[in-house]
């Protein structure tokens, strides 16, 4: 039996070795140690994976906590050094360290001209180590390092090209922002701290599931101070301004950190915590709502951003919405469901478009590609099927679980269903619009990036295959529940742990929970199906053919101001420099030369140099002529004289 | 109302009068003169108080060698009367003169406030006798002779150190 | 029979005697034997020690007709004199051969007489237990000063510091005469162990005696509004010379009023008059920590300070009591190393005396004359009162009796001042070590003798600084022994 | 471990000597001065980790010494440590070789002096930390300006002298006070007992009324939030940083700041429990405005020093909040915190000063994309950064996570201190990767910047001790808890039996 | 037949207070000095008028000694004059400040 401390600690001695000797010792070493180790906590995560998934399956699905001894113990805080293997850890392992392994072997194909290749893999093991540590956490302080961890990776990573500035000022984006959320999830610990004393999720969970009557009222707030930490790490509105400016850093951490895993761990929180969502209606709602919005606002930017990647960004922050829609009308499975696949989907979608910028000689901007499917085949056949399965085509991955997540939403509430099924079709339009620019018409590049254009190598290429075999089969496992109760084995896994909601506690509304009957159902898919296959024809229309661009530029020209404020993302950032950044930094000026030096020091050197005056004038009195001194010498003796015979007995 | 207070009381005016001649004159030499007046008076009041001894002393010691001395300095750094740049110092003059008023005013009202001697050494009133005088100087007062003939030295070396011309290394005068 | 009792009376006089007597033999020797001078130091010295030994000697209890102390408190004033003497004397000698090289003066003969004999009018002074004695005394004192001042015909300083002292003097004791007159008259004696018979206590007329009594000491303990002269005289005086006079006759004058007060009052002061004390001890303090910031002379800086330390003192005078007057003991040691410390330094880092000594020329002496600065920057400390410090010690136990005796307000005022004070002895510390030297080459190397002063002193602070306890049971002792004082 | 007799003294007297030995050197013999210096100190060091054998378990004063020092008026020499001043003690020992090894190559004139003025300054630290006598205490409280008033002022910056007095005179305006403070309630004893003592054993269960306490507590007071600093006291703090050298600089944030928290633990809240109680909601309110405003303040800087020294208002504010809300959580936060404070900003410190040394100038401007040149300075200065926003799995957050928990679940305390104070970890993110940011990331535009050369080998091994440090309190803080929280219960235990009352209620 | 004390009292205070004035409103420092002395006398007079009511000699010791004090105090002083006058050609006190604040 592997000890789970083994699983994060392994990348944790690849990140110390290659950041120690990797600088000396070349990259072979580094290859070998960084992707060595993730290799190796892979084959350890799934030799102990395998046999607690059959067990699920064979119905014994009690969580196995392993402790390790105390790690803060003070007062009345007492914190162990615990983690966690149930169903949902397990899920989210199996595709962190499955995932992050094909990422770590790009990553040596896309990174090899690096001269900060050791220090690239550092980081990349120092994020494993981080999310693996996030995710088998048994308690909400060990889960909060990595929490913390993962956020510190991508800081680094993100401006791992520090020398540039926009590098750097994104990475420190990307962790204030993550701190604005931390703020709220660390004020969550200590409100279940007061209530329950503890942090383990064994104690908690059952003692609020146990006894919601007692807890509840104190729940809204707790659920919506985690949710504010899920918010800043998920990207959600309005913390999501960092996530776009990630793209700053390098390709293959995108599609790890800013796509795959670390920005799911919001997700996995609320799903974690799910009994405390349960128990409060409001919070629920309140998630449900920014899901749903973040979703239709970020699919709405996605379509006017011409850099690939910034497309891709918003498109994640538009599916992350999504998980988080499905999480608060309580349908917590079909929220992780997606998780899973749009793992697969996006960080192949990531992978795909670093191969074409990797062909492309850096360029990002798609208004300087087309025509690429000729000199990238594998490329283009594995991207089109991670739109397929974006867009939510059926068979393919996204399919099922979007298509489970609008239904459990129609289920709750029909407005909350359409802004879904708004941004279905928009993700579909927007990602064939980057599939038609990119891979389909002329080239409009320069000459010699068009002589530089090449297919990426094996390291690259196989992974991306291996994701495109996933993003197409990977739906299999949660078929939809009317092929059949036992059919959908995603649920038969997490439902021990996520089971399903039973007394509709979703938005506040009836009772009992609307069961949909099989003809809703139908027509439900038929009318995601249509809306995507719709997405698809009109980004065919607009960005393919001999007249591919002319109905955008007559709908710019059309709507100019709607064009301006969409390619500018509702000018957000702008806002934020108006409303925060600028006020923060003139007050902060005006305390220190304001209250600081002239308030505070003011009255201080005023006082000396009151005293420092006196004395001056003082001195004067010693006028030098001894009458004055005479004089001075009587006029003490008449004064004393008055006093002593004048004051009373 | 006595002879002796009746003469007292002349004697006291007297004094008084001439003390005033010396501080208001400008010539030092003047001055000088009044208050060897202002001093005999004075001694004059001493033997009315039935202190002769004092008298003496006061006349001999006082009048005598003292003020000869500041005679013979004065001459020997011919001071004339002080030049009339009348010194522009009025806050001097004007405090001066309202702290000395003040104090007299004090002290007169205490004079007149305060109650009658009390506690008297049980010693016979003194006379004019010097015998028994002499007899109590040399022996209740044994220290302050001592005491004073260290002061008596030391001011005759001060005036020896402070007058001699330098540059005459040793020598007594 | 009388002569048998003067013999026992003059036997308690002796060490006063010794020391007047060196005092004359010097002067001979200056007269008839000048080639001996190099070794007039020496023998001052020797008599000073002569003085100390023998008031260990000393028949106890009172002589002359109770007019003269010979209890244990005579004892530990010797210390205290004898103490300031030899630190003086050890200052004095390479001073004043440097001053007869610059030709100040034709020769430093005539110094230690002087010096000596001022000492015995401050030994009679203390040990004084008539009115008549301790008037002898202040005038033996006095005169020996008022020349000391003027010592340095060559230059105009010196003797305008003479005239001053001189006059201001003069007019202090004329009131100090018209006191004990008064004084005499309400009592009927100049006997201190007399006043209490006569239960004059709140007669006016003695009141004003008392006041007249006290502005007159207050003038040498220079106490505002009494203090006007010390810092003329202090500039223009010969350094060892004002070295002393800061020390010792303070010391001397607050025992008279210690003891005269507890003899008027019967060791319980009036309300009135206890604030009079402690309005002049306010007055000094303050007066003399505010115009201290404001020098830029380092000897009139330390006169201002002397002026606000004498202030932390009155408090204890206003206290009153034997822990009061202790305090004081203990605060005067403390005081008296210090202070002829720092002017110890003074004279040696200083070349040219009849120039000022602005703080300014200190600079850079930290590197250049590193002992001289030390001693002069502990001695800052000290001044400012500092832990581990005599001057720590001396406060201490000042405010210690003012919350005693529930005048909380006297030790905040105190604690207040302590903290303007730091403004300007951390300047000359600063001056000391922080700034460029400005004077072309570095000051002359210490003489022996300078540099075993500065030692004495520096050590003297430590050591009192840290083990104070048996300085304090010293002092209780000999406080129990002055009559009248009460607990 | 063998128990060394009489540690304490030792530890407390050994540098003084070693100062005095120092002064009999030639004042040319620089570097034998400076290696004196070093191997006294780390001796010191040494000796101090036998104090590790103090057992938490026994919740009371050990490695205890006393012996009569002025009789007749009872003050005594009496030292012992318990589980607060154990780890301060231990941390001075750290911190005063820390910096006297990066001093080595960077101190030039009047080698000896400076030397000499550490040890002192060193004795008066760990006196003060040990002192369990009053009158002990405040001697070794004061001595310590002294020293520390030389070092700013001869070995300084360019307004070294303006700095040190204001430190000075600051620092001394408070203890003044509670220099009456003390004379008062030994007086008090006195008339009650008819005995004199200064000994905490024997003053600590005097009670006085309420209207006294609060006086007495004020004077106390003063004296310690000057030092910590607190709000609106601290404006001494950023002249005396960044006018002091380097080595200075790490000692006043490393330990003279924590002198102020533990004095107020040790004396103003056990002495005056009711009135510390009572006027906790200020000094909460202050240490909150500390927060923010510190934060603020720092972000707004240009200059390094005065940048690291502004986020010590910040950080010491939150310590301050541990101990107003007096709950055992927080309050043994707060100590662990003054610790971890002490080793992160002591690294910052040392850093900037790896890069002032080479450069001779603190102004941010003047940098800017340096980590390319000097990678391992920058890991390093990373390294501390992010252990003083509170990384999780370093020293900081730790603490910071038991003060703001403690604080937070304190029974009677509103909820939002917390919630303020814990928007100083977002601010302090801001100030300090801005800090990174502009130092060593970026373009790099100054061509003199280009041939920086990296951090030597000394100063390399003193800051790894202290990362080193940082790791091992992030991992295992219980290795230091548990020597802490023994002594915090006991102290609160005591503070609320004292004060006669929960200590919610007397809120 | 005896003098009374009050008349004596007032007329060393009279005498004591023209000594005050010549001191503080005079220049020239011999006629500061002799008023000095003045106040002195005054003093004295005071003494021997209460020691004619005390009894005893304490009094007449007392001014007995006062005169010798003032004797030698006259010596030192006028030597200081002449000392002063050497270097200031003068001996106004008001043209004697070279030391002040």
């Amino acid at each position: 039996m592997i000890p789970l401390w083994l699983l994060p600690l392994l990348p944790f001695a690849g990140f110390l070795l290659c950041g120690l000797l990797g600088r000396r010792l070349g990259k072979t070493f580094v290859t070998v140690c960084g992707v060595g180790s993730v290799a190796l906590t892979t084959v350890l995560a799934y030799a102990r994976l395998v046999p607690y998934a059959a067990g699920v399956f064979g119905g014994n699905a009690a969580p196995v906590v392993e402790r390790y001894g105390s790690w803060i113990r003070a007062g009345n805080v007492a914190v162990d050094f615990a983690m966690r293997l149930d169903p949902l850890s397990a899920l989210m392992l199996s595709f962190v360290t499955f995932v992050g392994l094909l990422i770590h072997v790009y990553s040596v194909g896309y990174m090899h001209a690096e001269e900060g290749y050791w220090r690239y893999f550092s980081y990349l093991n120092l994020f494993m180590f981080s999310m693996l540590t996030l995710v088998l956490g048994a308690n909400f302080l060990i889960l909060f390092v990595g929490w913390e961890g993962v956020g510190l990776c991508s800081y680094l990573l993100i401006a791992f090209d520090y020398q540039k500035e926009s590098s750097a000022r994104a990475g420190r984006k990307a962790f204030v922002a993550n701190r604005v959320g931390d703020f709220g999830f660390l004020i969550g610990l200590f409100l279940i701290l007061g209530l329950f004393g503890t942090l383990e999720f064994d104690r908690i969970f059952p003692a609020a599931a146990a006894a919601p009557g007692r807890f509840a009222p104190a729940m809204t707030a707790i659920a919506l101070c985690l949710f504010v930490g899920a918010c800043g790490k998920s990207a959600q509105l309005p913390l999501y301004v960092w996530l776009p400016d990630a793209m700053a850093g390098p390709t293959p951490v995108s599609a790890l950190i800013h796509a795959a895993t670390m920005v799911t761990a919001g997700v996995y929180v609320v799903a974690r915590a799910n009994v405390f969502f349960r128990l409060s209606p409001t919070a629920m709602a309140v998630v449900a709502i920014v899901g749903g919005a973040t979703a239709l606002f970020a699919a709405i930017i996605g379509t006017a951003q011409t850099d690939i990647k910034k497309v891709l960004a918003y498109s994640t922050i538009s599916q992350l919405g999504y998980m988080f829609l499905a999480c608060g009308v309580g349908a917590f499975v079909a929220g992780m469901f997606h998780v899973l696949t749009h793992a697969f989907f996006k960080a192949l979608l990531f992978l795909g478009s670093g191969s074409v910028i990797h062909g492309m000689g850096g360029e990002q901007d798609m208004r300087r590609m087309g025509g690429l499917r000729r000199a990238l085949p594998v490329t283009f056949w594995t991207f089109l099927a991670a739109t397929l399965a974006i867009a939510g085509i059926p068979i393919w991955a996204g399919f099922f679980s979007k298509d489970e997540i609008l239904g459990a939403v129609f289920a709750r509430n029909p407005i909350l269903w359409g802004i879904g099924f708004l941004a279905a079709g928009l993700t579909s339009f927007y990602m064939f619009r980057v599939v038609y620019l990119t891979f389909f018409g002329t080239f409009r590049g320069t000459e010699e990036e068009k002589r530089h254009l090449h297919e990426s190598p094996p390291s690259m290429t196989i992974p991306l295959v291996i994701l495109a075999v996933l993003s197409t089969a990977g739906g299999l496992v949660g078929l939809p529940a009317l092929l059949g109760p036992r059919a959908n084995l995603f649920h038969r896994f997490l439902d021990p742990i996520v089971p399903p909601i039973t007394g509709g506690a979703a938005l506040g509304r009836g009772a009992q929970v609307a069961e949909l009957s099989r003809g809703t159902e139908i027509a439900l898919i038929a009318a995601s199906v249509g809306i995507a296959l719709l997405g698809w024809i009109v980004a065919r229309v607009c960005y393919s053919g001999d007249r591919a661009g002319t109905i955008p530029e007559r709908f710019v020209r059309a709507f100019p101001g709607v064009h301006l404020l969409v390619s500018n993302k509702f000018y957000v950032d702008e806002l934020y420099e108006a409303v925060i950044y600028r006020p923060f930094r003139r007050l902060s000026r005006m305390f220190w030369k304001v209250v600081d030096t002239l308030v505070i020091d003011g009255l201080i050197n005023a006082g000396s140099f009151l005293v420092e005056l006196s004395g001056d004038l003082l001195r004067f009195f010693t006028t030098g002529n001894v009458r004055n001194y005479a004089l001075t010498f009587l006029l003490g003796i008449v004064a004393l004289l008055a006093y002593l015979g004048w004051a009373p007995r | 109302m006595n002879a002796a207070r009746l003469i007292f009381d002349l004697a006291g005016a007297v004094a008084f009068v001439f003390a005033a001649v010396m501080v208001v004159h400008r010539n030092p030499i003047k001055s000088l003169l009044a208050i060897v007046v202002s001093f005999f008076a004075l001694a004059a009041g001493f033997v009315l108080l039935s202190a002769p001894f004092l008298a003496a002393i006061q006349v001999i010691v006082y009048a005598g060698a003292i003020l000869v001395l500041f005679l013979f300095v004065t001459m020997l750094l011919n001071l004339q009367t002080e030049e009339e740049t009348a010194d522009r110092r009025p806050f001097q003059k004007l405090f001066a003169l309202v702290g000395i008023v003040a104090l007299a005013a004090i002290l007169l009202s205490d004079v007149r406030r305060s109650g009658e001697i009390t506690g008297t050494s049980g010693q016979p009133p003194a006379t004019g006798a010097v015998e028994p005088l002499a007899r109590a100087l040399f022996s209740q007062a044994a220290l302050p002779f001592e005491a004073v003939s260290v002061l008596l030295l030391a001011s005759l070396t001060g005036a020896y150190v402070l007058m001699r011309r330098e540059r005459s290394g040793s020598a007594a005068p | 029979m009388i002569s048998a009792a003067l013999a026992l009376d003059v036997r308690a006089a002796v060490p006063e005697v010794v020391l007047a007597g060196a005092g004359c033999l010097l002067l001979l020797m200056e007269a008839f034997l000048p080639a001996t001078r190099r070794a007039f130091a020496a023998i001052s010295i020797l008599a000073a020690g002569g003085y100390m030994v023998l008031l260990e000697r000393i028949p106890g209890g009172d002589a002359f007709a109770g007019t003269f102390d010979g209890s244990i408190f005579a004892r530990t004033f010797g210390l205290f004199l004898g103490l300031a003497t030899v630190l003086t004397l050890l200052v004095a000698r390479p001073y004043l051969e440097r001053a007869v090289a610059a030709g100040l003066i034709a020769s430093d003969g005539e110094f230690y007489p002087l010096l000596l004999w001022g000492a015995v009018g401050l030994s009679l002074m203390a040990r004084g237990l008539d009115l008549l004695v301790i008037f002898l005394g202040l005038e033996t004192f006095s005169l020996c000063f008022y020349i000391l001042a003027a010592y340095f015909k060559r230059s105009e300083a010196s003797s305008e510091a003479g005239l001053k002292y001189f006059l201001t003097g003069a007019f202090a004791s004329s009131f100090t005469l018209f006191g004990i007159a008064l004084i005499f008259g309400k009592t009927g004696s100049t006997t201190i162990a007399r006043f209490a018979e006569a239960h004059a206590g709140a007669d006016p007329l003695l009141l004003a005696g008392l006041v007249f009594l006290l502005s007159g000491f207050a003038f040498k303990i220079a106490l505002a509004p009494f203090h006007a002269w010390a810092p003329d005289v202090y500039a223009g005086m010969p350094t060892p010379a004002v070295a002393f006079l800061s020390v010792a006759p303070k010391g001397a004058a607050l025992v008279v009023l210690f003891r005269v007060l507890a003899g008027l009052f019967d060791g319980v002061l009036p309300g009135r008059v206890r604030a009079g004390l402690a309005a002049v001890a306010v007055l000094s303090m303050v007066l003399g920590n505010l115009v201290a910031l404001a020098q830029r002379d380092i000897k009139r800086l330390l006169a201002y300070s002397g002026i606000a330390h004498m202030g932390y003192v009155a408090i204890a005078l206003a206290v009153f009591g034997r822990d009061a007057f202790s305090a004081v003991l203990v605060y005067l040691f403390a005081y008296a190393l210090t202070n002829i410390g720092a002017f110890a330094c003074v004279a040696a880092l200083y070349r040219d005396e009849t120039q000022a000594h602005p703080v300014g020329l200190l600079a850079g002496m930290g590197t250049r004359a590193p002992l001289a600065a030390g001693v002069l920057a502990l001695c800052m400390i000290s001044l400012a009162g500092i832990p581990a410090t005599a001057g720590f010690i001396g406060k201490f136990f000042v405010f210690k009796s003012a919350i005693e005796k529930d005048l909380v307000w006297l030790a905040v005022v105190g604690v207040v001042n302590s903290l303007v004070s730091l403004g300007y002895y951390l300047r000359v510390v600063y001056v000391l070590y922080m700034r460029e030297p400005v004077e072309p080459e570095a000051p002359a190397p210490l003489a022996a003798e300078s540099r075993l002063a500065l030692l004495l002193c520096g050590l003297g602070v430590l050591a009192v600084g840290v083990f104070p306890s048996r300085l304090w049971q010293i002092a209780q002792a000999a406080s129990r022994a002055v009559p009248f004082l009460r607990p | 471990m063998i128990a060394i007799p009489h540690l304490l003294s030792w530890l407390i007297f050994l540098p003084a000597a070693g100062a005095a030995l120092l002064l009999l050197f030639p004042a040319r013999a620089a570097t034998e001065a400076k290696t004196a210096g070093v191997v006294v100190s780390l001796a010191v060091f040494v000796l101090s980790l036998g104090l590790w054998g103090y057992d938490p378990a026994v919740p009371a004063f050990q490695f205890g010494e006393s012996v009569p020092w002025i009789p007749p008026l009872g003050i005594t020499y009496t030292v012992g440590i318990d589980g607060i001043s154990l780890l301060l003690v231990l941390l001075t020992t750290l911190l005063t070789p820390v910096a006297l090894i990066f001093s080595l190559s960077h101190v030039k004139e009047n080698v000896r002096g400076f030397t000499a003025a550490f040890l002192v300054l060193e004795t008066g630290m760990l006196g003060s930390l040990a002192a369990l006598d009053l009158a002990l205490f405040y001697v070794f409280w004061e001595v310590m300006l002294v020293p520390m008033y030389f070092i700013i002022g001869i070995w300084g910056g360019k307004r070294k002298i303006y700095a040190a007095v204001k430190f000075f005179l600051f620092t001394m305006a408070g203890s003044l006070l509670m220099f009456v403070a003390i004379l008062y309630m030994a007086i008090q004893y006195h008339r009650v007992s008819g005995e004199w003592s200064f000994s905490l054993e024997q003053l600590y269960p005097m009670t006085f009324p309420i209207a006294t306490q609060t006086i007495l507590f004020f004077a106390f007071a003063a004296a310690f939030l000057v030092k910590v600093p607190v709000f609106p006291l601290h404006t001494w703090l950023p002249d005396a940083h960044t006018e002091a050298p380097t080595a200075g600089s790490i000692i006043l944030a490393g330990v003279l700041l924590k002198l102020g928290v533990y004095g107020y633990l040790r004396f103003a809240l056990p002495f005056f429990p009711q009135a510390a109680i009572r006027f906790a909601p200020w000094l909460a309110g202050l240490a909150l405005v500390g927060i923010v405003y510190g934060s603020m303040v720092a972000y707004a800087q240009k200059d390094m020093k005065r940048l690291v020294a502004y986020s010590s208002v910040a950080h010491l504010g939150l310590v301050m909040l541990g101990i107003a809300a007096l709950t055992s959580t927080s309050t043994s936060g707060a100590v662990l915190q003054s610790v971890n404070h002490g080793l992160s900003t002591g690294a910052l410190f040392l850093l900037v000063g790896v890069l002032y040394e080479r450069r001779h100038t603190r102004e941010i401007a003047a940098y800017g994309g340096i980590a390319k040149v000097v990678p391992v300075t920058a890991t390093l200065f990373l390294i501390a950064t992010l252990s003083s926003i509170g990384l999780p799995g370093l020293n900081g957050f730790v603490g910071e996570f038991l003060i703001l928990t403690g604080t937070f679940n304190a029974p009677g305390v509103p909820k939002w201190w917390a919630i303020v104070a814990t928007s100083g970890m977002i601010l302090s993110a801001v100030y300090l990767l801005t800090l990174v940011q502009r130092v060593f990331w970026t373009p790099l535009v100054h061509e003199e910047n280009r041939s920086l050369p990296d951090i030597r080998t000394s100063e390399f091994l003193v800051c790894a001790a202290l990362v080193v440090a940082m790791v091992v309190i992030g991992v295992a803080p219980n290795l230091f808890l548990d020597k802490i929280h023994g002594s915090v219960d006991t102290l609160l235990a005591f503070v609320r039996a004292k004060s006669a009352a929960p200590i919610e209620a007397l809120r | 037949m005896s003098v009374p004390l009050t008349d004596v009292l007032v007329v060393s205070v009279a005498l004591f207070a023209l000594g005050l004035a010549g001191a503080l409103l005079r220049r020239n420092a011999i006629t500061i000095f002799l008023s000095i002395e003045l106040m002195l006398n005054a003093a004295n007079l005071a003494i021997v008028g209460f020691g004619a009511k005390v009894g005893g000699y304490q009094g007449q010791i007392v001014v007995f000694f006062a005169i010798v004090v003032a004797a030698a105090e006259a010596a030192v002083g006028l030597a200081i004059f002449v000392a002063v006058f050497r270097h200031h050609e003068t001996i106004d006190v008001n043209k004697i400040n070279l030391l002040k604040w």
